[in-house]
């Protein structure tokens, strides 16, 4: 259900650099989203629609593409990616249901998830949360890369 | 651009942000945050000490897990205040998180938080001098009241967050927390010292300082703070209050 | 490759690593540290509480630069102990650190220390669950000793720090400090409430408990800590030490 | 003067990595040190020859790479160099004398340095420490990077 803050934080962020930049209309914004969280997309798309008009995003499409992370454990160094950890995610999600916590904040994800190796939670994943990969403005209607 | 803290930083704008704080631990931080939230009209209290979430123990929230709505995270509510707690998120499991992740999910709990039309944002800071602060100063121009007890090691620790304060440009007020206990018969002791190194320190600062007396009674109302209206209480919506409203 | 953390893990291999810990600050870590590293025989004591370096108050160290030879960082001297601190390196600075620092900071710290021939370092560690302990997990196979207050906020956040050691399959001893206080005649004051909840939580993990009491002449010991040899001392070393040797 | 422990450190880590990967000797081993802490090269070299011997690094040359970090305070966003905190590390030299923290410990930059722009301590490097950059032996005669 946070997907509606998620759309209110993406469409702020993007009218502020619009505004900053001089820039009138966006064709399109291209968000990252660890895959582990999960996000409903067609939920995401639904509030960034209902939400964005009025502003320079008024026509502006949602393009979502989820991160698979690749997660490092510093305690034994093994390099592991979301499959080697797919059990866990199932558990989780069994006992807190759909809005469990790395739905909503990817970063706890060292609290939840163990090293499949040394069962260490010291793990770093380079994908944290939600970024914004890219801009796509009318005027020169080429895609913009920012963030 | 990072849409969370930008998120984060409009759900502050407009609203009064106090962040209760210490280099050291055990003085009194989430007690204070708590009875100062209570006191004030219209506060949602933001419990940013993620390893140890004592919010939810003073209130009584343990195991109970916050609503999501399409406005974001709903506060638990006691009468009118708002509690907002990681707790709410991961229940009773503890949160173990290597430097860097603690910041991110503190962005992330203000970011989703539901914070609707209220005055003030108290935040419940975990004792140290790291991320916490550096991500708070990020989101926005806070009001530190500053908490340590008489004692010589506290007041020490506690300096180093006046200077730091002050070099950033801001003028705390300095809370001296079981600075006293009321033995009656107009009997007053002081198991921590007395007061000078506290009141030394506020004065080489420049800030106001606000004493709290000890209330063994306490104990008895952890779970259900909200319900204490005692001494200390008494104290906060006297004296501690008017500096902040 | 990470050659301070390499040098780090060396300099410990062979010596019994003992970290105090609590997720919850102010119950006595830095205190009972002090105390345990004071009774050992040949220990080096070494304050991993980058923000408040209690330690270096404790001691009287305020102030001091460590000397560093081409063994590396010569450990203060306080009769047969060695301490170790980042006091001792920033003297009377505030530390700052965004997320991730702390632990490189804590790694150096141990890495340049001289330990000499040392069969003892404890670790002072700060409150939280953090990066210092998984820091510390990565350097050595430490023995746990948990400090807690018999409060029920300080109980239940202390059982965090259970659970997770429990999981990584580690055994640690629970201290219960401040657990009461000889009013004379043999008369016991309990300040913080009973040790019920302690206890309990030490039955469910299986833990040995050895409880402290509050003894209110260490006020005046601070600064001078390695000349107190009052009642907490006592039980230290006839009762916590016994589990370490 | 812990440069004596730095080579130790380069030493210990470079001759387990040896005996892990059957090498019998090393040629060369790359070093990169943060220019901030201003090591003293000469003292480190000399070290570095001192403890080499008996190992597989009995005949090892040490370079020594002095790495300019790029700081990026996440208060204001400015991105800066040493250069533009040169004044901060004079006067911080002066207090400290030749010891002096950052000299130790470059990871303590944020408490000592501050964002020229906005004053923020706020401020992360991505140079944070002495690493090993490369690595080479007398097998192939080729660099071998290895970190
Ligand atoms: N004025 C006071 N009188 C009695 N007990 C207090 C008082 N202030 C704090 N306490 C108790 O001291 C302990 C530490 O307080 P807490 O608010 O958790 O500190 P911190 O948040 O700084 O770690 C708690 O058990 C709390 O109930
Ligand atoms: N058993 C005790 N009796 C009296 N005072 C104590 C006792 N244990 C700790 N203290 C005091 O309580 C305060 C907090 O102790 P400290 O060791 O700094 O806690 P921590 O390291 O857990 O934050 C200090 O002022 C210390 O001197
Ligand atoms: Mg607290
Ligand atoms: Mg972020
Ligand atoms: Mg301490
Ligand atoms: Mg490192
Ligand atoms: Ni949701
Ligand atoms: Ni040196
Ligand atoms: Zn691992
Ligand atoms: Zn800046």
């Amino acid at each position: 259900m946070h997907e509606w803050s998620v759309a209110e934080a993406v469409i702020r962020t993007v009218v502020n650099w619009a505004n900053e930049n001089h820039v009138t209309q966006v064709k399109k914004v291209k968000v990252g989203i660890p895959s582990f969280s999960f996000l409903d997309v067609e939920i995401l798309k639904e509030a960034f629609d209902t939400m964005k008009s009025d502003s320079p995003l008024g026509k502006a499409e949602l393009e979502v593409v989820f991160k698979d992370p690749t997660f490092k454990c510093r305690n034994c160094g093994l390099t592991f990616s979301l499959k080697d950890v797919r059990d866990q995610l199932e558990s989780l999600k069994g006992e807190f249901g759909e809005e469990y916590p790395l739905h909503l904040m990817p970063a706890l994800a060292p609290s939840f998830l163990k090293c499949p190796k040394c069962g260490s939670h010291d793990i770093v994943a380079e994908t944290q949360d939600i970024t914004i990969d890219g801009i796509e403005v009318e005027e020169s209607g080429t895609a913009q890369t920012v963030g | 651009m990072e849409p969370l803290r930008q998120l984060a930083k409009e759900k502050l704008r407009g609203k009064k942000a106090i962040a209760v704080m210490s280099a050291k631990g055990g003085v009194g931080k989430s007690l204070v945050s708590a009875l100062l939230a209570l006191s004030l009209r219209g506060a949602v209290l933001v419990d940013l000490d993620v390893h140890t979430m004592a919010t939810t123990k003073l209130f009584g929230l343990e195991g109970k897990l916050h609503e999501v709505t399409k406005k974001g995270i709903e506060p638990f509510k006691l009468g009118e205040l708002g509690v907002v707690s990681l707790g709410g998120i991961v229940k009773d499991k503890y949160v173990v998180l290597p430097g860097g992740n603690a910041g991110e999910v503190m962005e992330s709990l203000v970011a989703y938080a539901n914070l609707g039309d209220a005055n003030y944002v108290v935040f419940d800071l975990p004792p140290g001098l790291g991320d916490e602060v550096l991500t708070l100063e990020r989101l926005t121009d806070f009001f530190p009241v500053v908490v340590t007890t008489p004692s010589a090691v506290s007041v020490k620790v506690v300096e180093y967050v006046m200077r730091y304060l002050n070099e950033r440009g801001k003028r705390p007020l300095l809370v001296v927390n079981m600075a006293y206990m009321d033995c009656g018969d107009g009997k007053v002791a002081r198991p921590f010292g007395d007061l000078k190194n506290a009141e030394d320190l506020a004065k080489r600062y420049n800030a106001p300082v606000v004493e709290l007396p000890i209330d063994p009674s306490l104990e008895s109302y952890i779970g259900k703070i909200h319900e204490y209206d005692g001494v200390v209480k008494g104290k906060v919506k006297k004296e501690l209050v008017p500096y902040l409203t």
